[in-house]
């Protein structure tokens, strides 16, 4: 088995009395899409803050291409080339599209102190914000504002601006969230191909998506996870179905 | 336009300035508004006062509100001297924004009558023919005080000031003339209004007298807080603390507080008595220390302006001030090298007369004094 | 051409043409007074960028224009005293020349806005803007009872300071002087805007955890801005000691770094010329309210009062409308 | 330095700490609730003050004075929060500063064309006034330890206020959600005018207290607004029980700060530099504690982390 290009091992996180993540351990491998699902409150936000750098966990450890990253903040590991988008669109609102892809090159690029060059300026940065762009179908739309963008397509600007950063795993927070069935196709389509670029870790709560696109499934309930495995594997667990599927199958 | 017209202000006074035919010009930078109001008011007032009993149409006043601000301060000495051209500048209370003023106002030929604030810079080294003090050297009423305290026979005041320069000056002034041992040396932060730290150490001190000068608000929240306090020793300090506008608002905490001046309204000369019954007359409120200093400056220029034109023969109009030919408020006044006083001192009284709280004369401190750094002004 | 890029372009002419008019009409004071307005203006294009750009609500800006204005203090004033700076372990003498000046006041706010800045940056929101004011009062109570430089009573410069090839006690030459230097600083303030620096800045500003995501350090970003920022109000300070002649306290004071923001926010947070605009509107009715009431303050407090109610976006959002993106 | 001087120090901080709580519990609740920064919390203290004194001067009743500045305080806290401050809540901090930094103007200069130039005058009632003696054998002015009373009650009063009554409740519950306290169908802009109100009459009771020992003059409120933003910072912004900590220890600070650092100096240094040192120290020992205190927790001693 090659080795994972993300993994958690063991890791716990508590606030209070509550036990936030309970000794998880899952991986993401080359290659594939690894969802992770589970009820409202089983601890999926923050096991994502623990992925990408947000939290530090209590105990265990975060492997990212075979680095200990546990102890780096979110811009380091995004250096190392792990892209995010986030469950609430996270983009500057007063920023055109093209403006917000752009973002992810000036950091792709680490190149946050040039003051005198113009950002926007003809060149390798902006035909890699564009080629994020018209990938996930929003070239028409570059030079308008995020908040005159719909829903939707600030989903996709999400995805894109993760895109212009290259990297080599992503981790998805809820990317159709709030979409209709016609946007969450579109996604669907989008991330079915995306993998082959690099893995994604997706946390996801539409079941037909998950089940349409994910290679394997974990399930996490109360902050442990009590399965893993293929979506056949999954749709057959009795204890999934009992924690979590019982009432929708 | 920051500058008012005489006319616009000074309503009881509207024969004052002939706009026209006015052949000198003066441009009076104080404070009338913010906090420190109530002393440039006085100032402005008590100059307005004998410029309206002079009736002259010679003179034409421009009045600016420097809101406390040096860089006001000097904006408006900009527009005074550039739009206005005026030929002498007065007025400014307070020695910082003195410092901002005067020095750039002299170097360009302009004359300062300064009718309160003069700082030790400008009375030794920084002195300059054309600024004329007509008030007093800053440290001199605090040296009325330590001679006070000398001739009273205490032999260990607590002494107290803000830690400004103006502060620094003021005890040196006070230990100048009382030469003796001290029972504590504090200075405050400019601006406390709490002083129960103080008079707590005051009382663990054993000191047999209080000297302070906190000016303004300071000091009436000092005093306040110090009659209340239970500790009764004799308390000195120079007059800004103890003067008509803030005694109303000090109330009994003052009586009895012994001040060191170089004026009272119950002064025995004949042109103090003139002045402190035109004054009331006039505004329905007794006279302070400033507007008696503005009087006396306004007087002093008048006595100038018929000497000579001060744009046209500057050095004769500054040999006329020199001569201080008018008839001061506090009597024999006469200018010393370095364009400041040569006067009498006086000690004294907060007492109740009515329903006022005002002074009276108890003694005088030093009699013909000038100032400390006279030898240092080379000119 | 927008009507913002329109506004910027009569406001550029207007900036050399009526101060020269007053000029030639042979009113010196109005030169001042326009000279005091465009210092102002630099102080608050400093803040603009702190402010506007990177979301900085500092209410402690009057520090770096103190520590500007002292600057031309103390090297002015051990010039005209001959007296050097110090002597060991080298001597550094005074200076009446202003390029020297500007490179030191600009130097000294630099490295006091990037201690500052590194230190309050830790906090964020209201914290921000009380720990700022904190420093600010530190150093104000610092000069006050700083005596060999005056303490309260400040410093008096009795001739003011010399530019080469220019004769800086004639009005409009200093003005002159002074309206280049603003205007280089709106140009490195268009430039910084459109650069992936102010990209960068400007989103960290509303979405700092997108910028954390991307791989970039959002606080190191607001730290460049906050040390640029102070440095070019440092700048504005050193002029505007050298317009009065004279440094004090008073320029540390709260007051002051409320003004300075007033400024910024009266003509347009975020906008290019909002300094601009707002400190020459600010000294006009600074200047000509006090002719008509001696309590013209209130109605200071009114207009502004007005300004932050009813006109969003500052008196160029007013006239220019919403501001508008980079595409 | 005799034992019974440091614990009458020590009394004395506490009297100026109580006082800065009064003013400090009215802006740290109003940030709070609304989460609006009142810059112009200082000119109600004066308001409150300039009313005492007025009233005192009419009716010779310090009592009726106080009843005065509280009602004048609340009546212009309710005011301005209808006129001008509730256009602000859904502002950022930024235009928040902007247009209560327009009320100090609007305020001092207002008050100075009301009541003139001068400063008032305001004394302590004759039944307050004077020494008492203490165990220990320290005379103390009576009237400050009554204002330490004071403030303590004014302290539980409004503990039990927040913890114990309808209104608490509301306002707890709006520190935590503003959405919810709406759909528990709370009136809230009601709630937020009584808020600002409660608030202001702090400040006016604080100004009255203090105006009858200290000078009653436009512009008296800037200072201790400053001291209270320090207050509030370092307690953590919308804590009571950190206003209250947060102004015993800058009331401690300040006064004992002032005493013993140009001691500490005399160790050294010659006496009269020492004392000119000592006293700049002690006049920025507050700032610093503050920066300390938020470089060590940036969010105060009390704040809710960020």
């Amino acid at each position: 088995m090659p080795e994972p290009i993300l993994s958690a091992r063991g890791i716990t996180k508590s606030f209070g009395a509550l036990k936030a993540s309970d000794d998880i351990t899952l991986d993401l491998r080359a290659g594939e899409i690894h969802a992770v699902i589970g009820p409202n409150g089983a601890g999926k936000s923050t096991l994502i803050a623990q992925l990408c750098g947000g939290l530090a966990p209590d105990a265990g450890t975060v492997q990212f291409l075979g680095h200990d990253v546990t102890r780096e903040g979110t811009a380091a590991r995004a250096r190392r080339g792990l892209a995010r988008t986030f469950q609430i669109s996270a983009l500057a609102m007063e920023h055109s599209v093209i403006q917000n892809a752009t973002l992810g090159c000036v950091g792709a690029t680490g190149t946050p102190w040039r003051i005198v060059s113009r950002a926007l300026r003809r060149g390798p940065l902006r035909d890699r914000a564009e080629q994020a762009l018209a990938r996930v179908g929003l070239q028409d739309h570059a030079a308008t504002r995020v908040a005159d963008l719909s829903h939707g397509q600030r989903r996709q600007l999400e995805v894109a601006v993760a895109l212009t950063l290259q990297p080599k795993a992503f981790v998805m927070d809820e990317p159709m969230a709030g979409l209709g069935a016609e946007g969450s196709a579109q996604m669907t389509r989008l991330l079915h191909d995306l993998r082959h670029e690099a893995p994604i870790l997706l946390v996801e709560h539409d079941m037909d998506a998950v089940f349409a696109l994910a290679d394997r499934i974990s399930v996490l309930v109360y902050g442990q996870v009590i399965a893993t495995g293929t979506v056949d594997e999954i749709r057959a667990h009795p204890e999934v179905r009992a924690a979590y599927l019982g009432d929708e199958t | 336009m920051k500058v008012l017209k005489t006319l616009a202000l000074t309503t009881a006074l509207t024969a004052v300035a002939g706009m026209a035919a006015a052949d000198v010009k003066v441009g009076m930078i104080t404070t009338l508004s913010g906090g420190g109001a109530s002393l440039g008011i006085d100032t402005r007032d008590g100059f307005m006062l004998a410029m309206g009993m002079a009736d002259r149409d010679d003179v034409e006043v421009v009045i600016g509100d420097d809101q406390r601000k040096p860089d006001v301060a000097v904006q408006l000495a900009d527009e005074m001297i550039q739009s206005e051209q005026v030929d002498v500048l007065t007025g400014i209370v307070w020695s910082n924004l003195a410092m901002a003023v005067v020095p750039s106002a002299t170097a360009q030929g302009k004359f300062y009558l300064s009718t309160n604030a003069a700082p030790a810079q400008l009375a030794g080294r920084g002195c300059n023919p054309n600024y004329f003090a007509v008030s007093y050297q800053n440290d001199n009423l605090h040296e009325a005080a330590g001679a006070y305290a000398k001739s009273e026979g205490y032999t260990n005041p607590f002494i107290m000031a803000p830690n400004y320069p103006a502060g620094h000056d003021s005890l040196a002034g006070f230990k100048r003339f009382y030469g003796g041992d001290l029972a504590g040396e504090v200075y405050t932060t400019l601006g406390q209004t709490d002083y129960a730290a103080e008079i707590a150490q005051i009382r663990d001190s054993g000191a047999d007298s209080i000297f302070f000068f906190l000016p303004g608000g300071m000091g009436i929240s000092f005093l306040k807080q110090y009659s209340n306090s239970g500790v009764e020793l004799p308390v000195m300090g120079p007059a800004f603390s103890f003067d008509q506008a803030i005694l109303q608002a000090v109330g009994e905490a003052a009586l009895g507080v012994k001040n060191g001046a170089n004026w009272s309204k119950d002064l025995d000369v004949p042109a103090n008595a003139d002045f402190v019954a035109a004054f009331e007359e006039a505004y329905d409120r007794l006279p302070s220390i400033y507007a008696a200093y503005g009087y006396d400056t306004a007087n002093l220029l008048l006595s100038a302006v018929d000497a000579a034109d001060p744009a046209e023969d500057p050095d004769a109009f500054r040999a006329a001030l020199k001569a201080a030919d008018f008839d001061s408020v506090r009597g024999d006044f006469s200018f010393d090298t370095n364009n400041h006083p040569v006067q009498d001192i006086y000690v004294r009284e907060v007492v109740q007369e009515g329903d006022i709280f005002t002074n009276k004369i108890v003694a005088t401190a030093i009699e013909d004094r000038s100032s400390a750094y006279v030898d240092e002004c080379k000119m | 051409m927008s009507r913002e890029t329109i506004l910027n372009a009569l406001l550029v002419a207007g900036l050399v043409a009526l101060p020269l008019g007053a000029h030639l009409a042979g009113e010196p004071f109005t030169v001042t007074l326009a000279t005091r307005a465009v210092i102002l203006a630099l102080a608050a294009v400093g803040l603009n960028i702190a402010l506007g750009l990177g979301g900085l609500v500092s209410l402690g800006h009057a520090a770096f224009f103190g520590v500007g204005g002292y600057a031309m203090g103390i090297l002015a004033s051990h010039a005209q005293s001959y007296v050097p700076l110090m002597e060991a372990p080298f001597l550094i003498e005074g200076t009446k020349s202003m390029p020297v000046i500007w490179l030191v006041a600009v130097v000294a706010s630099a490295l006091a806005a990037l201690l500052i800045g590194m230190l309050s940056l830790r906090t964020s929101g209201v914290y921000f803007i009380m720990i700022t004011l904190a420093f600010g009062q530190m150093l104000y109570y610092f000069a006050i009872g700083w005596a060999p430089y005056g303490g309260e009573d400040g410093l008096p410069i009795y001739v003011r300071n010399g530019f080469p090839g220019l004769n800086t006690l004639v009005p409009i030459q200093f003005y002159a002087l002074c309206l280049v230097v603003l205007l280089l600083a709106l140009a490195l303030h268009a430039v910084i805007a459109r650069s992936p620096f102010g990209l960068a800045l400007d989103a960290a500003r509303q979405v700092p955890e997108r910028v954390r995501a991307v791989g970039l350090n959002p606080t190191r970003l607001k730290l460049a801005a906050f040390t640029l920022s102070g440095a070019i109000t440092g700048l504005s300070g050193a002029l505007f000691a050298d317009l009065n002649r004279f440094v004090s306290p008073t320029m540390l004071s709260w007051q002051m770094s409320g003004e300075i923001m007033v400024l910024v926010i009266l003509g347009g947070t975020g906008r290019l010329f909002g300094p601009v605009v707002g400190a020459a509107v600010f000294v006009a009715l600074d200047h000509h309210l006090g002719g008509l009431t001696e309590f013209w303050q209130v109605w200071l407090g009114v207009i502004l009062l007005a300004v932050v109610l009813f006109a969003r976006g500052g008196l160029i959002g007013l006239i220019a409308g919403e501001r508008r993106t980079d595409a | 330095m005799s034992p019974i001087l440091i614990a009458e120090q020590v009394l004395n901080g506490l009297q100026f700490g109580v006082m800065l709580f009064l003013m400090a519990a009215g802006l740290t609740l109003i940030f709070g609730v609304m989460g609006l920064i009142n810059l112009a919390h200082g000119s109600l203290y004066m308001v409150g003050a300039f009313a005492a004194a007025a009233v005192a001067g009419l009716t010779g009743s310090f009592l009726l004075a106080l009843i005065a500045a509280l009602a004048a305080a609340a009546i212009a806290g309710a005011l301005v929060e209808i006129v001008v401050i509730r256009r602000l809540y859904a502002r950022d901090h930024l235009d928040q500063v902007l247009a209560t930094f327009a009320l100090i103007l609007i305020f001092s200069e207002g008050t100075r064309w009301i009541f003139g130039s001068f400063p008032l005058f305001l004394d302590i009632p004759g039944w307050l006034s004077g020494p008492v003696t203490l165990p220990g054998g320290i005379a103390y002015p009576l009237y400050r330890l009554v204002l330490i009373g004071a403030g303590l009650a004014v302290a539980a009063g409004l503990g039990l206020l927040i913890s114990r009554t309808r209104i608490g409740i509301q306002i707890r519950a709006g520190e935590n959600d503003r959405e919810m306290i709406a759909a528990l169908g709370v009136d809230i802009s009601k709630l937020y005018t009584i808020v600002f109100a409660l608030g202001a009459a702090l400040a006016g009771l604080a100004g009255a207290l203090v105006g009858a020992i200290q000078s009653v003059q436009v512009a008296m409120g800037e200072p201790v607004l400053i001291l209270a933003f320090v207050v509030i910072v370092i307690g953590g912004i919308g804590s009571i029980r950190g206003a209250l900590v947060g102004a015993l220890l800058v009331g401690l600070t300040d006064t004992l700060g002032g005493i013993f650092l140009p001691e500490l100096f005399k160790l050294f240094l010659d006496p009269a530099t020492a004392t000119a040192v000592g006293a700049s120290l002690a006049s920025m020992a507050i700032y610093i504690l503050m920066g300390a205190v938020l470089i060590w927790r940036p969010t105060g001693l009390f704040g809710a982390p960020a």
